[in-house]
């Protein structure tokens, strides 16, 4: 226990606390200690809690903010209902932990976190209606939100307008770089360089189908993927490249496509519930993927994704990307303990669950860094900002606005589970805008 | 009957009015900005709702496709305000500099020819009622003629929407793909996305509005808006009273189609993108449920219903997400087994006879088989 | 194609419409001349109702010919028809349940049956009289301003019958115009009929033998989609194969 | 593109894309028999139809846990049972749902797709308050999963002719209800002559409830087997009705031969499409093909011909 956290006050004041927010909402006795436990961990890279009255309100919140004596508003803002809830669930349930864990550390700047939810409902005008509602009408400090790059799109001219600063979790395209976004998760040069280097000097993998679901995301990873393979892999070629509608459950032809053309790596960017179709149906047409013959390389399933598809479907498929629940460091260890016991054992963490639980103490760190609230000088303070308590180990926050970070290939095992199998060696920098790959 | 025929009953001047107090003045008065610039895009859907009054009210064509024509017109303004976001300046760290960024993240290296166009505001505005207009003129003529209808109609028109979904989603290196066309900024050099703006935009679509719903009344109150009556009840003996029953149908679709392009292209300016999402089925079938809800006969019901099915949306998916889809589905159920006169039923079976009474006086006439709305 | 004849309205020739092989009717030909009654009588399933749909294009026909003045009606949609003067009344009285009395009529007028047409209608003055006057010969003058649901069965066939008039087509047909009515409301329609067929062709279906009588120039007898007998009334009514018919069934 | 490839290469490739396009086929036909008794027999249109789908499959999804918990020794056979208990729940929801519903908005056809599309939000919502917003991974019996190589190179998915198997009894069973049946006589003398119906001693209130019943519970064990292709998951019924629509219209309604003939042409010609396009240029193109022959041909492939 740090010095300066009354532990008792935590569990007493701060969870009963429900104005404005639900934080109490679904969230038991057990998950409370929980959130106590996981401070403990947490405060191992928090060396003292700070105190609200070194830190006046006056001085912390020049523009207006959702910031009080005690507490300091931010927003969550993912969708609860409609096709994209199944994805973005895990990423809520992150941020929440995370605050909670802040919390029982004493909170930011000695405020205790509140959170205004908001459902995106997976509509994307939704999205930018709820995110002015979060900046303008509640105006909180920051948002930990969106999933998909629609989304995101959608959001975004309304945080540059008003000055919101956002913590998006996904992997995703890249070709963007806002002041007012914080990306947590990888862009597309990041986890998909390493893993095709890998697969081509390990497996000797020379011909690639790549095989997507048709919008942005797939499309431009297949295209830097691509670019990639037949620039910087020696004689390695593309053999077939396909994109199929969101939500198509008919695989049957490509996988015969792709039987024509005998490639060594199946590159799968299948997305929701087209995955569940794909995997399945790849392994009822005879494609024994721990055969490694074609070898299944995808940057789209997550454990999430898993759950879905059955393990015993996916077995042998390897995944690129920066997280996996396996990753057997300590900081990891009490995180997925800390996530379990607040949400149910059954739950499985993936790469984004683990990208959004980042963004509530990242913006802690940059806060504290910054020393006051204010957007402007949070967004100077945060390049450069570090988290050794990451579960992923290590990261680092660019001057672009994404982070330094690993990335790693996991084999798919049939209890949903991925061993790592790779990891490279160094932090891989973020290049949102890569030469070469346009 | 010498009154039902002139262009608006007592009753209806009261309901015109009573619509324009509200729009005018009570939201903006009682709303912030933010608050105001969502009823604004409430007010978008409003324009749909108008034309299915018409087209499935009083003609009794369902359309599950509105959303095309909806989404058509909202693409026609974005491409305009996308050419204009994306000058050589604003885009310069783009491989080509001047085409919208999605362009250039699919390797397009010049503005398409059927892109070119839209650097005119003129032709951008024509084509924002003049595409639905060809689009359901097309389909129209396809089914009318063919005497497609009900159920079949429906399900053909939610094809299409299906159709165009996948389409803007697959080829987005022209459209922006399912992330739609986003980040617009100025019409003319004027910025859109300032309060001050929002509020002018507000008000232009409030008139904008006024506009289609007296287009709208002018119609029902023709011999056309008699004929479509006589049409849903009575297809054949129009038949052979000798019109041709295909062209007033077409009419019409088309007429509904131009005030969604409209809406769709006012939704575009207030919310500063246009997306896919808004194409799809399922946008297209809430449409229809507004206007359900509003009451499928009454032109200023549809408005209302607009607002009160969107508004309730909000608040409720803001203090409820989860019950929020449990609530629209009983809308949907309770709308058509309880009142499928909607809003305006409701307010003419149990409030316009109490007003009626307060003033001692008929609570006026009104479109014949519709059941009285607030305005009539 | 049959060549026009300035000695008949109608000419049906060689008529025949098939379902999936069942012929309904069958290679019917019969001649309507002007200021003609011809009502066709039969059995049930003769094809009676078939063969007007046939003449007004509410069905098409397999084969064979219907000239009207000259003009070949199969080969036109039916809004053309009606505007060739060609009126059709339903079985069940069909009117706009929705709209008044007087909408009905106004439908009805001969003109403005475009679509812009129809938006700038103006209900103006001579509408108005025409509305009348046909109003008053079906005794519906008072209820103008009605909607058509509350009439009684019988005002809506008088209200359908209206409906045609105000087309003053020159060839009429009626199916069943007194089914359902009560006696008095059968007698009146007579009288009605008897005054609007004066200067006109009229085709007319009808079971009641003593209101045919009433009516009927001639008079022809359908049996399977084809002609059992022609002539008078009185002619038919004893022609042994009608008799056979009707008694055999 | 061919030309890399040896005859006996392309000769497989070809035999197994025709066995795609018959899996394909056999999909369409489960989605659309359940839809076409109710469409082409009652004229109602179900929306929530790929709802009831959904229940199957969730009831498969409770089966084979409550299987692999208790019975793991008769883990294998356990489909056979949630196929069984898909079609009663489905069913059983679809007895109520016409009770409730559907009973009183027969003259209004189109009123009755609003309220279907009300029931199949509501229906998502529960999904999703009872088994979560993520997808639910449904465990196959292993010999389900796999394939049966013929020949050196053509493989069979295994699930594929269950699937197939499933759409021919399927198909067979409605066709012995429909027009062997007592049931299925009275169905379609209601379907003519509804009034006559009533008046010859045929309870038309409970057959429509039956006939809706069945219906659903098609779906329901189509559900069910669309766990072995698909994923299961509150929404994954709306990934079905636009699909499974346009088979049924296209065929014309009131036919289930059409219903099988549309379903063949439509399966064949995507997945044709699909192997020289790209996926979703086919999708594009096959709904295009459909919309296009519909306006040509309005009343589908199999319509009689009647008189009016």
């Amino acid at each position: 226990m740090s010095p300066g956290v009354n532990f008792d006050e935590v569990l007493g004041g701060d969870m009963s606390n429900k104005k404005p927010t639900n934080l109490n909402n679904g969230v038991s006795r057990r998950a409370v200690l929980a959130g106590g436990a996981a401070a403990l961990t947490a405060s191992l890279f928090t060396p003292k809690a700070l105190r609200a009255a070194d830190y006046p309100t006056a001085e912390v919140n020049t523009t207006g903010l959702a910031v009080t004596d005690d507490t300091v508003t931010i927003g969550i803002l993912h969708s609860i209902t409609g096709t994209m809830a199944i994805s973005e669930t895990g990423s809520v349930q992150a941020e929440k932990l995370a605050i909670e864990q802040i919390n029982a550390q004493g909170g930011i700047l000695g405020r205790k976190i509140e959170y205004i939810q908001e459902d995106g409902a997976s509509d994307w005008p939704t999205f930018a209606e709820k995110a002015k509602k979060l900046l303008v009408n509640d105006k909180v400090a920051s948002v930990m939100g969106c999933w998909t790059s629609a989304s995101r799109k959608a959001v975004l001219p309304v945080f540059e307008q008003y000055n919101g600063f956002l913590y998006y979790p996904t992997f995703y395209e890249g070709l963007e770089e806002s002041p007012n976004v914080i990306y947590t998760g990888q862009e597309a040069t990041q986890q998909i360089i390493a893993g095709l280097d890998w697969v081509a000097k390990e497996k000797g993998a020379k011909s690639f189908y790549l095989l997507g679901s048709d919008y942005i995301w797939p499309r431009t990873s297949n295209k830097i993927a691509r670019k990639h393979i037949e620039n910087f892999l020696d004689g390695a070629k593309v053999v077939g490249e396909e994109y199929y509608p969101l939500g198509h459950t008919q695989f049957n032809s490509v996988i015969n496509k792709i039987r024509l053309k005998k490639p060594d790596v199946i590159y799968a960017i299948v997305v929701g519930g087209s995955n569940v179709a794909f995997y399945k149906q790849l392994k009822a047409a005879g494609i024994d993927m721990t055969k490694e013959d074609p070898i299944v390389l995808t940057i789209s399933v997550t454990e999430d994704e898993i759950r879905g598809i059955g393990g015993e479907n996916i077995e042998g498929a390897y995944a690129c990307m920066k997280y996996f629940q396996s990753l057997t460091n300590d900081n990891n260890i009490e995180f997925v303990k800390a996530f379990k016991e607040m949400w149910g054992d059954d739950m499985v963490i993936g790469d984004v669950t683990q990208a959004a639980y980042l963004g509530p103490w990242l913006w802690k760190a940059a806060v504290e860094a910054a020393g006051s609230f204010d957007v402007d000088k949070v967004r100077a303070a945060t390049p450069g900002i570090e988290l050794t308590s990451a579960p992923e180990g290590y990261v680092k926050v660019h001057e672009n606005h994404h982070l330094w970070s690993k990335t790693r290939v996991g084999l798919a095992k049939a209890d949903g589970q991925y061993d790592v199998v790779f990891e490279t060696a160094d932090l891989v920098e973020p290049d949102p805008f890569p030469e070469g790959y346009q | 009957m010498e009154t039902s025929n002139r262009f608006l009953s007592r009753s209806e001047i009261i309901g015109f009015a009573v619509l324009a107090a509200v729009i005018f003045i009570v939201l903006p008065v009682a709303l912030d900005t933010f608050r105001l610039n969502l009823f604004g895009k409430y007010l978008t859907y409003a324009f749909v709702a108008v034309g299915l009054v018409l087209c499935w009210g009083a003609g009794g064509i369902l359309s599950l496709g509105q959303g095309v024509f909806f989404g058509l017109g909202g693409y026609c303004m974005a491409m305009f305000l996308k050419l204009e976001a994306s000058t050589p300046e604003n885009t310069a760290i783009q491989s080509t500099p001047g085409i919208p960024d999605f362009m250039d993240w699919n390797q397009l290296t010049a503005l398409p020819a059927w892109w070119q166009p839209f650097n005119s505001l003129a032709f951008a505005l024509l084509a924002v009622v003049a595409v639905p207009v060809i689009f359901a003129f097309i389909i129209g003529v396809a089914m009318f003629t063919r005497r497609v209808g009900g159920v079949y109609f429906a399900i053909i028109t939610q094809a299409f929407a299906a159709i165009l979904t996948i389409l803007i989603i697959g080829q987005q290196g022209y459209t922006g793909g399912v992330n739609g066309i986003t980040d617009l900024r100025t019409l003319l050099g004027w910025d859109i996305r300032t309060d001050e703006a929002k509020e002018i935009l507000y008000y232009v679509n409030g008139v904008l509005l006024f506009a289609v719903l007296f287009a709208a009344q002018y119609v029902r109150k023709s011999k056309l808006g008699r004929l479509l009556i006589a049409m849903r009840d009575q297809e054949d003996r129009v038949r052979f009273s000798g019109y041709n029953v295909a062209n007033f149908k077409i009419f019409v679709f088309c007429l509904g189609a131009a005030f969604a392009g409209i809406g769709g292209a006012m939704f575009t300016l207030q919310v500063g993108f246009m997306s896919p999402t808004l194409v799809g089925i399922v946008p297209s079938i809430e449409m229809v449920i507004f206007c359900a809800v509003g009451g499928r006969l009454s032109i200023l019901g549809a408005v209302y219903g607009a607002l009160v099915v969107n508004w309730a949306k909000t608040t409720f998916s803001e203090s409820f997400p989860e019950l929020w889809l449990l609530g629209l589905g009983g809308l949907f159920i309770a709308v058509v087994m309880a009142f499928p006169n909607g809003l305006a039923g409701v307010y003419a079976e149990h409030v316009a006879p109490r007003i009626a009474k307060l003033f001692n006086k008929s609570a006026g006439d009104d479109m014949p088989g519709a059941a009285k709305t607030p305005a009539e | 194609m049959t060549v026009h004849n300035p000695n008949f309205v109608l000419m049906v020739e060689g008529l025949t419409v098939s379902f999936d092989g069942f012929k309904a009717v069958n290679d019917l030909s019969f001649y309507v001349e002007p200021n003609e009654c011809r009502v066709i009588i039969g059995p049930n399933g003769a094809g009676k109702t078939t063969v007007l749909d046939l003449i007004c294009g509410r069905t098409k026909a397999t084969s064979g010919s219907v000239n009207f003045k000259g003009q070949e009606l199969l080969s036109m949609r039916e809004d053309q028809i009606v505007h060739a003067g060609v009126g059709r009344k339903f079985q069940t009285p069909s009117v706009y349940e929705d709209l008044t009395v007087f909408e009905n009529l106004e439908l009805s007028y001969p003109k403005g049956h475009g679509v812009f047409g129809a938006l700038t209608f103006r209900r103006d003055d001579p509408v108005k009289a025409r509305i009348k006057e046909i109003a008053e010969t079906i005794f519906l003058d008072d209820q103008l301003d009605e909607k058509a649901a509350y009439l009684s069965h019988g005002q809506k066939q008088w209200l359908e019958i209206g409906m045609l008039l105000i087309q003053d087509p020159e060839l009429l047909m009626l199916d069943e115009p007194v089914a359902g009515m009560s006696v008095a409301e059968r007698k009146k329609t007579a009288e009605l009929l008897n005054r609007i067929i004066q200067d006109r062709s009229v085709i007319v279906i009808e079971h009641d033998m003593g209101f045919v009588e009433d009516i009927a120039t001639r008079v022809t007898v359908l049996h399977q989609g084809k002609t059992l007998s022609e002539g008078s009334m009185e002619r038919v009514q004893n022609d042994p194969k009608v008799v056979e018919v009707y008694l055999g069934h | 593109m061919f030309s890399d490839y040896s005859m006996s290469e392309l000769g497989a490739i070809f035999a197994m894309q025709g066995f795609a396009g018959l899996i394909l086929f056999s999909v369409f036909v489960l989605m659309a028999l359940g839809l076409a008794i109710i469409f082409g027999q009652m004229g109602v249109i179900n929306m929530a139809h790929g709802e009831f789908m959904i229940l199957g499959a969730y009831v498969t999804y409770l089966m084979s846990n409550l299987f692999s918990a208790y019975m793991p020794g008769l883990f294998s056979a356990y489909f056979f049972v949630a196929m069984i208990l898909a079609f009663i729940a489905s069913g059983a929801l679809g007895l109520l749902v016409e009770w409730a519903m559907i009973r009183h908005l027969y003259k209004r056809p189109l009123d009755t797709l609003l309220a279907t599309w009300g029931l199949s939000l509501i229906l998502q919502q529960i999904y999703r308050s009872v088994f979560g917003a993520r997808e639910v991974g449904v465990t196959i019996p292993d010999w389900m999963m796999g394939s049966m190589p013929v020949t050196d190179l053509i493989e069979v998915p295994i699930n594929g002719i269950f699937v197939m198997v499933l759409a021919v009894s399927i198909s067979i069973a409605v066709y012995v209800l429909m027009f062997k049946s007592t049931w299925g006589r009275q169905v379609r003398a209601i379907n003519q002559n509804r009034v006559m119906a009533g008046a010859v001693g045929i309870n038309t209130e409970w057959t429509d409830r039956l006939t809706f019943g069945i219906g659903c519970g098609v779906a329901g064990v189509a559900g069910s087997a669309f766990t072995m292709i698909g994923s299961t998951g509150p929404t994954a019924g709306q990934l079905y009705i636009v699909d499974t629509f346009l088979v049924v219209v296209f065929g014309g309604a009131a036919s289930l031969l059409g219903t099988i003939a549309s379903a063949f042409s439509i399966s064949q010609a995507q997945s044709i499409m699909e192997f020289f396009l790209s996926g979703s240029m086919a999708k594009v193109l096959t709904l295009l093909t459909i919309v296009g022959i519909l306006m040509i041909r309005p009343q589908g492939l199999f319509a009689l011909k009647l008189r009016k």
